[in-house]
């Protein structure tokens, strides 16, 4: 069982992190949230794998672990904040620069580079 | 004044009371006390949201249209399971099927109740609301659909909702 | 306090000189003249202290952590240089008076002189390096100021940045030079540092040391080859150049070698690093002093030459030689300074300073031509003058050198030469400006004699070499002494101060470099002609280069590496945490631990199967968007099947709920978006991208293998133990986050709230035009409010309401909570908007949804703080059973509370968030108008 | 546990599991969008009713008192199923899916 | 037997949820997978229960529900997106 | 327990929620309860810094949980010193941006205040998934201040900022889950105990978790590689914004000290000193990194950004030899370099103001109206940041430069140090004179006045180099006694047995 779940991370890890190189805003959201699958179950884990020992008192004989329970939920919740954020700025980055490239243009470095030059010091 | 404090959608109130005994384990003080306050308030707080209540007249009869209704749904899925296994190959067929009844929560019901019972789908209601357009999966002929449809279904909603 | 008093009046009155500025010229100059007559008369009755070799200190303490003290120290070398600072200071604000134009920036000009004043006195009187330092630097900025007086001039710009970067780059390394000192003593104080020559010389930081104060030294009096910002230094204003650029700053470095001449001089590496680069800078400043056309660029190089001529005396290490050092010192500030202003007179009378159109001024200014002649024949080292005798001095020590073979010939010879283009540039100052025929093409025609009081400076000056000249022992010989006295650090050699010391071999240098400089001026357009194949380097345009050419490979190479690539940022960042986690995680290899590994259920396995297969799924047709969605959507699916798998309902719930929301959200901002991405990677960069990926997944799983098989203990016993008498609630998790952990969770909602409110500014004023169909081209349906949806939708609302009363209230004893009630209704709330649109929902919810998150924030601090009225600390939970006919017991718990504020804040925040990017569009889009809607 | 109980736990459970998975089989099978439609409501309606349902008799009679919240799910699930299914059925429609080539009364068509 | 029935009954409904994923990824249209992806989350509260009766726990239904209220939006908003475009207007 | 340690926490909160309901109250009304809430703040640190003074360690127990069990706030020296630097900081960024820039939208003093209280925690807290809480605090409000202002500027680096940090936030929880896996603990003090007895398989984990968290740390306080995010993102941002962000970075050098001096300190057996041999290059790199970008820079606002990298090199270098003195000399140059260059970056904004559409470029342009004014807190502060006597950036300069012993490491500080002060030299020379000096007589229309309170609030900034030479001695008793303080974790971990509320001494 322990194989299988590490490598459910790992390949949660391995797709995030290259979705997350992609040049577009929406993969890079999809990496980040396939990023954050990953480590929300990473952190779950810490406290071991086991069933039917849910942290309920009365419920079981034995409880899991329920610290990285609760660290997990504060890490789902706000990583569900994180991701609106970063989708919304992706939608401000479009209604910017009229692409959704993480880079605010096609990808043209130059000439971005020569954009945010021009703008830099503008407001 | 006395209107905010009575039960605006008394049907409402009384479904919610039941939901939340459903929800409590088991039936206690607290629990009576607890739906009551929720039967009440959740309808004040949502009223905004029902411009037109339903024009709800019998709805005696709706206990006698679910148990048709669950009845249909065993026999019909038993069919259709038929269906799926076998190789034959179903003849299926868009049916535009003219609506009698008027209110939209009638006409909801309605599809609602076409769409869950196995053999068919309610695909689409028309903008003037007067045709349902439904997907059947094995349909010889659009009238038999129609028909069924009609006396099984739409006859007893016309009877709750008149 | 008289010696800090000295220091810090000319700061004072930089401060309140300005205010005199309305004045006038006169005014100001008065004003501005204070500090340095309060200084004179303060220093005055110390004079008896240290005209024998005593020393005053006064000294209070200020960062005896770094080392530094006000700690002040007048001998009589300081007491030399604090003079010519003061005096010649005291002239040159009589000068700058008439020199400067009425319209000019008075204030600011007298107020930097002022400044410039007391970072000197703070040189020659600190007691300490490190505040010596302070105030070295401080005069390379008030130079750099000053030099840069008329910013309007390029080349003022210019000469002031390479002033600045030369000796405030010096500075830098006398700084470092200073602090190995430091180390080596142990102490700043001048007065240890200088008994501790030995200790120093002997340690094996010296030559590095000696080498970091010489350059500190060298730079700040131009020495070759670090001679060339001074020169430009001359775009200054003359009253500057005379009193900064001649007489006083560039002082501070032959000062510097004669401060520290006890604790570092004697060792072969001073002789010659300081000789040769002395001898290099006397020849070479001499040389090009005679083809300068422009008045103070002669003057410029001559300055140059002659402090190379004092370092190189410095370095031959004889005890004679520095004190002909500090003779020439004197000499050279008195000459050199009159003749700048006399040469800011010609400038300011004729309007020029080039030699070639100046000619013949002695018919119109004769006193002036006077004074200068007299200046310039003490700078050639003309007997009876000031200049000669020092002169003598040097050529007499050139011989006495104990050098190997054909070497020790290069002194003297090297000095005669040096006389030779001495006295040609002085017969040249004196024939071209004063004689050669007529002017040419002055821009002021006829030029006349400055005003009277514009003179009284340079004649007194001149007066002062001549009496030097001529009365050398009664005007500076107790000066020259204690002066000596302080430099050698007592043992002050015999020395004869008289206007000629018989006819000997120095004398006959002279007569050589006499004649020879003659001869040579003579034969001028031959040495013009040679000189003239040479290209004339200007090194500003050199400094100018080498700066831009900097600045150039600065820009290429910050937008090679910061290219304002996200892409490369994020491979930066991840291939970081691979290389850091890299060895633990290659040690740790394959490790499975001590628990073992429980068998695998094939459910569990084929659903994990599933999510494996989705993941890649997405990463793999990411570019088709909305299946990858759906694909992504199956991945957090199962992720919350495996949390109920393991034992974790909360999680779970937390999950599911959280996913549906963000499917909502992504599906809001698909409609903006492209429904494609293309294909851009280049397949280079696919491959490294999918390697990167690889050994980042390849570690994850490592790490959790043996992570997971390896037993271990948690604090989480405790939470365990005292849930439920501690916190009141069965569900541990729960009652960690609103208990035991409420200050996360505390965190946790003022994240979402900012998040919503962040994203509510962000999009407040933008518009985004959505595409007009999909990607396929279809149009996008005009049916805007499906007639079942919005059936569903009201009973869902009460229903779903319901429910997350339900979770809300179980949460602190079942799986369920404020956090996933709040999200229940939130979506609840959000099929509203679904089925019936923004503005029918907006209309039907009484709330604002800043509002509501604000009250949500105020009830889980109110719940907080509560606990201070008994007493206990921030967020500490209570709870009580209570009894109520026909209710039963029930229990009443604090944390109810700050759940329930969890609950406002998570629905005014996801609202807000969500609302308000639906909101993107500025106007609904050809919808058609409702028939069904009647409110 | 008596028999009858286990039998009739037995049955509801496979029941359910062999609807749920043949409404699969349907949605994996079936030639065009419109008929796969029609696959998971068979999930929803018997198949998840009649596991639900083994969830109540089964808590029923380990004791734990009377629990129908299974009910409730099913009655969301009854609710919201169909609306789901017209949704998707509107939205096949507008993007015109094809159907097999034997339906009949295609809307597109007419 | 009760035993028996459910790991059948579990091996089924995850086999229902595999051939779901074939549909899913094979689409061929866009509300293919969406209707897969609903069913799918069907399929998820029948797992949560038989998980449920398994553990002989109750404490998982609360999750079944939160599908049975909540998991439709996603798919409302999914066609509604490919109709409409825009989901909140 | 004493509520002080909760006044940084919920003096901010309690405004912010004022704040949010205020959002379409009256912009002055607004403004008032904004910067009031600022300056309360203010004093509570101060209270707090005179507190933290004796050297004890102070400890708030959130719920009346003994730790390790519930999270704890601990001021001790170090934090309470972070806190006021971030104090002061702020009260005259919060002054500055009463000149205007806090109008556009109504979230700016929310967000501001959020901020501000999610630095607190960050400095305050006891526990290290707090840690994590505090940073997302003070991350997602940052995205929000980034962001503020308008136009399509920020937008890209702003995306590029939010995107890596959620990436360092990911990796953040990985580490914390790693440690955790391993000792049971989030506790700083209890980790510290555990982590000595790790061992095995178990010190491998441990030791990835604590260099993958050094990542993170070193993202946030923006060492090379990883500080390419930040000088776009600060070019860019609005000036107060940019101005608070100077403390950004030294959070992450905050987190640094406070996680591996303690957690991996030298009592830390196998794990001692973690990472720290990374960090003294990459420190050095990133300092000669900083000088190439600002002799590259074109505008002041990136010249300061870069400013802000060459800080942080400055910064880690010392802290990374981790002695009592270099630790000492760091945090004294820290004080410095936070205040001076957020004072710079308003500097900025007001030169921009009077140049046209020339704004803070490097070029020339007609003449301000207030030049002489602004070159003055120019010529300070850059004095100031490039370590040039007598500001407060020279002490401090001085003070690293004496903290090293002499072998390589010196060789290497020094004339990394010092060819980058020169560099920095001939950088703001140049960029000063082309500035204030080259001016050209263009038909500019008469550039408006300054407006008093934004000067106010960058002469204040830039004159705190000059107050803390002032209060130099007293600054430099603080530091070495919190470096002492840091170099002997033993006495941090005497937290784990305080007292409750209620409970039996
Ligand atoms: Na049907
Ligand atoms: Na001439």
């Amino acid at each position: 069982m322990e194989l299988m779940y590490a490598l459910v991370i790992g390949t949660l890890t391995a797709t995030g992190v290259y979705l997350l190189l992609r040049g577009r805003t929406f993969p890079v959201v999809l990496g980040l949230t396939m990023l954050s699958y990953g480590v929300n179950l990473f952190l779950f884990s810490t406290g071991r794998l086991v069933a039917g020992q849910q942290p309920i008192i009365g419920s079981s004989d034995t409880y899991t672990d329920p610290l990285p329970q609760a660290l997990v939920l504060t890490a789902i919740v706000i990583g569900f904040a994180m991701t609106a954020f970063v989708v919304v700025m992706s939608l401000r980055s479009l209604a910017d620069h009229g692409d959704d490239h993480v880079d605010g243009s096609q990808g043209d470095d130059s000439q971005a580079e020569n954009k945010h030059r021009k703008e830099g010091s503008g407001q | 004044m006395l209107d905010r404090l009575s039960f605006p959608q008394p049907w409402l109130s009384l479904i919610l009371f039941v939901t939340w005994q459903f929800l409590s384990e088991g039936v206690s003080g607290g629990s009576v006390v607890l739906g009551l306050i929720l039967a009440w308030g959740i309808p004040q707080l949502t009223r905004g949201f029902w411009p037109d209540t339903p024009a709800f007249r019998k709805p005696g009869k709706m206990f006698g249209y679910l148990a048709i209704l669950l009845w249909d749904i065993v026999v019909a899925s038993f069919e259709v399971a038929k269906l799926i296994l076998s190789p034959h190959k179903p003849q299926p067929a868009f049916v535009r099927y003219p609506l009698t009844l008027k209110d939209p929560m009638a006409i909801t019901i309605l599809a609602s109740t076409i769409s869950l019972t196995p053999g068919t789908v309610s695909a689409d209601v028309s903008d003037d609301q007067k045709i349902l357009l439904i997907h059947a999966l094995d349909a010889r002929t659009d009238d038999e659909v129609i028909n069924s449809i009609h006396n099984r279904y739409e006859k007893p909603l016309m009877e709750m909702f008149q | 306090m008289s010696l800090p008093l000295v220091v810090f009046l000319p700061f004072l009155g930089a401060l309140f000189a300005p205010l005199f500025a309305q004045g006038g010229r006169t005014a100001i100059a008065i004003a501005s003249s204070v500090p340095a007559l309060i200084a004179l008369a303060a220093l005055f009755p110390l004079w008896p202290e240290v005209a024998d070799g005593g020393i005053v200190l006064q000294s209070y303490e200020w960062l005896p952590f770094i080392g530094i003290s006000f700690s002040f120290r007048l001998d009589g070398l300081a007491l030399l240089f604090a003079l010519l600072i003061l005096i010649i200071g005291l002239l040159i604000i009589l000068y700058a008076r008439y020199y400067l134009k009425p319209g000019e920036n008075v204030g600011k000009f007298y107020g930097l002189l002022l400044c410039f004043k007391g970072s000197m006195l703070g040189i020659v009187l600190s007691g300490n390096l490190l505040l010596m330092l302070i105030f070295w630097e401080l005069t390379s900025i008030t130079s750099f100021l000053l030099i840069g007086f008329w910013s309007h001039k390029k080349d003022a710009r210019r000469g002031a940045r390479m002033a600045l970067a030369v000796t405030g780059g010096g500075g830098l390394a006398l700084l470092a030079g200073i602090l190995m000192i430091g180390n080596i003593v142990g102490s700043f104080e001048l007065d240890d540092v200088l008994a501790a020559g030995d200790q120093i010389k002997a340690h094996s930081l010296y030559p590095i040391a000696l080498t970091l104060v010489l350059l500190g030294a060298f730079t700040k009096s131009a020495q070759f080859p670090f001679h060339f910002w001074l020169p430009h230094a001359m775009q200054a204003p003359t009253p500057v150049s005379a009193y900064l650029h001649s007489a006083t700053m560039v002082k501070a470095g032959v000062f510097l070698m004669a401060r520290l001449y006890p604790a570092l001089a004697g060792t072969e590496q001073w002789f010659y690093m300081v000789s040769f680069t002395g001898m290099a800078t006397l020849l070479i400043g001499a040389y090009v002093a005679m083809f300068k056309h422009d008045l103070k660029g002669l003057l410029a190089y001559s300055t140059v030459s002659h402090l190379g001529l004092i370092t190189l005396l410095f370095g031959m290490g004889t005890k004679l030689a520095a004190v002909a050092a500090v003779f020439h010192v004197i000499n050279h500030a008195t000459f050199k300074a009159s003749l700048f202003m006399a040469a800011g007179i010609i400038d300011h009378e004729t309007g020029t300073r080039d030699m070639r159109k100046i000619n013949g001024l002695l018919r119109y200014m004769p006193h002036t031509a006077t004074l200068a002649m007299v200046a310039a024949s003490a700078m050639a080292g003309v007997p009876l003058l000031n200049g000669f005798l020092s002169k003598e001095m040097f050529f007499a020590e050139s011989l006495q050198l104990n050098l190997p073979g054909w070497v020790a010939w290069l002194p003297p010879v090297i000095a005669t030469l040096a006389g030779i283009f001495s006295v040609a540039y002085s017969a040249r100052f004196v024939h071209d400006v004063f004689f050669n025929g007529k002017p040419i093409n002055l821009p002021i025609y006829p030029p006349h004699e400055p005003p009277r009081y514009m003179k009284i400076p340079v004649e007194i000056l001149v007066l002062a070499c001549i009496m030097v000249g001529m009365f050398p022992a009664f005007s500076v010989g107790p000066l020259l002494y204690s002066a000596s006295f302080a430099t050698l650090g007592g043992e002050v050699p015999e020395f004869e101060l008289t206007i000629l010391h018989g006819f000997n071999l120095p004398l006959l240098m002279s007569v050589m470099a006499f004649v020879g400089g003659l001869l040579m001026y003579s034969q001028r357009q031959k040495f013009f002609d040679f000189h003239a194949r040479f290209k004339e380097i200007d090194e500003k345009a050199v400094f100018e280069s080498i700066v831009h050419g900097l600045v150039d490979k600065a820009q290429r190479l910050t937008a090679a590496i910061e290219n304002g690539s996200l892409q490369r940022y994020a491979v930066l960042l991840v291939v970081s945490v691979i290389a850091v986690a890299a060895l633990p995680i290659l040690n740790l290899g394959l490790f499975v631990g001590d628990n073992g590994l429980t068998p695998v259920d094939w459910p569990t396995a084929l659903l994990a199967a599933v999510l494996i297969l989705c993941a890649i799924g997405t990463a793999t047709v990411h570019r088709e968007r909305f299946t990858a969605l759906v694909l992504i959507s199956v991945v957090g699916l199962v992720v919350a099947l495996t949390f109920a798998r393991f034992s974790a309902p909360d999680l779970a719930m937390t999950q599911l709920s959280v996913e549906v929301v963000t499917i909502v959200l992504l599906m809001l901002a698909m409609y903006y978006m492209p429904s494609w991405t293309p294909k851009e990677s280049a397949g280079g960069r696919r491959a490294r991208d999918i390697l990167i990926a690889l050994i980042a997944g390849t570690g994850m799983t490592l790490i959790t293998l043996a992570m997971l098989t390896s037993p271990f203990n948690s604090i989480s016993d405790f939470f365990l133990e005292n849930s439920k008498p501690g916190g009141g609630g069965y569900n541990v998790v729960n009652v960690i986050l609103v208990d035991f952990r409420g200050f996360d969770t505390l965190g946790e909602i003022a994240v979402l709230a900012i998040a919503a409110l962040g994203i509510y500014a962000m999009l407040k004023n933008t518009t985004l035009t959505p595409p007009a169909g999909d990607a396929k081209g279809h149009a996008w349906s005009r049916d805007a409010y499906p007639l079942m949806l919005q059936q569903l939708a009201r009973p869902m609302l009460a229903l779903a309401l319901m429910v997350s009363a339900y979770i809300f209230l179980r949460g602190h004893n079942l799986p369920g909570g404020g956090f996933i009630a709040g999200l229940i209704t939130a979506v609840a709330l959000l099929i509203q908007y679904l089925a019936n649109g923004m503005t029918w929902t907006q209309d039907r919810i009484g709330i604002k949804y800043h509002n509501l998150m604000g009250l949500g924030l105020m009830f889980a601090t109110i719940a907080g703080v509560g606990s201070f009225a008994f007493g206990y600390p921030f967020l500490t939970s209570t709870f009580a059973y209570i009894t109520w006919p026909v209710v039963g017991k029930f229990e009443v718990a604090s944390a109810l509370v700050f759940d329930l504020g969890v609950y406002l804040t998570v629905i005014g925040a996801t609202l807000l968030a969500l609302v308000s990017i639906g909101r993107l569009t500025p106007m609904p889009h050809p919808a058609i108008p409702d028939p069904r809607e009647n409110s | 546990m008596s028999a009858f109980t286990e039998y009739l736990l037995a049955g509801l459970l496979l029941l359910g599991g062999a609807f749920t998975l043949i409404g699969a089989i349907g949605l994996a099978k079936l030639p065009d969008f419109y008929t796969r439609l029609h696959g998971p409501t068979k999930a929803t309606t018997l198949g998840v009713g009649a596991i639900m349902l083994s969830s109540v008799v089964y808590f029923t009679t380990q004791g734990e008192g009377l629990g129908i919240s299974e009910v409730l799910i099913t009655v969301f699930l009854f609710m919201t199923a169909p609306v789901s299914a017209n949704m998707l059925a509107k939205a096949a429609m507008h993007l015109e899916v094809t159907s097999v080539d034997n339906t009949r009364g295609k809307p597109w068509e007419q | 037997m009760m035993t028996v029935a459910l790991y059948a009954t579990i091996a089924m409904v995850v086999l229902a949820a595999l051939l779901n994923v074939y549909r899913l990824i094979k689409g061929p249209d866009a509300p293919d997978r969406v209707l897969a992806l609903d069913t799918l989350y069907v399929n998820a509260i029948a797992l949560i229960i038989l998980l449920g009766i398994t553990l002989g726990t109750r404490l998982y239904l609360a999750s079944a529900l939160l599908i049975a209220v909540m998991g439709f939006v996603g798919t409302v908003a999914m066609a509604k997106y490919l109709k409409r475009g825009s989901v909140i207007e | 327990m004493n509520h002080w340690l909760t006044a940084p926490i919920l003096i901010p909160l309690i405004g912010a929620i004022v704040q949010t309901f205020m959002g379409y109250a009256p912009i002055s009304l607004r403004r008032t309860l904004a910067v009031a809430t600022t300056l309360l703040l203010l004093a509570s640190t101060l209270v707090l810094l005179a507190m933290a003074d004796d050297g004890s360690y102070r400890v708030y127990a959130f719920g009346n949980w003994q730790p390790p069990f519930g999270i704890v706030l601990v001021l001790d020296r170090l934090a309470a010193l972070m806190l006021v630097i971030t104090s002061i900081l702020a009260l005259f960024c919060h002054l500055f941006s009463l000149g205007g820039s806090d109008e556009g939208n109504r979230q700016f003093h929310t967000l501001f205040l959020f901020q501000l209280m999610g630095l607190n925690i960050a400095f305050l807290t006891g526990d290290l998934f707090n840690l994590f809480v505090a940073f997302e605090v003070l991350l997602i409000a940052s995205y929000g201040l980034l962001m503020h202002g308008g136009g399509t500027v920020r937008t890209v680096p702003g995306l590029h900022y939010v995107v890596l940090n959620l990436i360092g936030s990911a990796v953040f929880l990985i580490s914390v889950g790693m440690i955790y896996s391993v000792t049971g603990t989030l506790n700083m003090a209890d980790l510290a105990v555990k982590v000595r007895e790790v061992s095995g398989e178990n010190l491998q984990i441990v030791k990835a978790g604590g260099m993958m968290l050094l990542v993170v740390f070193a993202l946030k306080a923006a060492l090379l590689p990883l500080c390419f995010w930040l000088p776009k993102a600060y070019a860019t941002a609005t000036a107060p914004v940019a101005a608070l962000f100077a403390v950004m970075t030294k959070v992450g050098v905050y987190a640094i000290i406070r996680v591996y001096l303690l957690i991996f300190g030298d009592a830390a057996g196998p794990v001692a000193n973690l990472g720290m041999d990374w960090v003294f290059p990459l420190a050095l790199i990133t300092l000669a990194m900083g000088v190439i970008g600002a002799l590259g820079a074109d505008n002041f606002r990136s010249l300061f950004a870069w400013q802000v990298i060459i800080s942080v090199g400055t910064l880690l270098a010392p802290i990374a030899l981790g002695s009592s003195a270099s630790l000492s000399a760091a945090l004294f140059y820290m004080i410095s370099t936070t205040w001076t260059v957020a004072g710079l970056f308003l500097v900025a904004d007001l030169v921009a103001s009077q140049r046209g559409t020339a704004l803070d470029r490097i070029v020339t342009a007609p003449k301000m109206r207030h030049r002489t004014f602004l070159s003055v807190l120019y010529l300070l502060g850059v004095l100031a940041a490039a370590g040039l006597p007598p500001l407060s950036g020279f002490l401090g300069k001085v003070l690293i430069l004496n903290s090293v012993e002499p072998g390589p490491q010196m060789a290497w500080l020094w004339s990394v140090l010092l060819v980058g002060s020169f560099l920095s030299l001939i950088v703001y020379s140049r960029a000063g004179s082309i500035v204030f000096w080259r001016t050209v007589d263009g038909h500019l229309e008469k550039p408006e006045s300054l407006k008093r309170v934004t000067s106010l609030a960058a002469t204040g900034l830039i004159a705190m180099s000059i107050v803390i030479v002032a209060l130099a001695s007293p600054i430099n008793r603080y530091t070495e006694a919190t470096a002492d303080q840091l170099l002997n974790p033993e006495s941090y971990i005497q937290i784990l047995d305080t007292t409750m509320v209620g409970e039996d001494t």
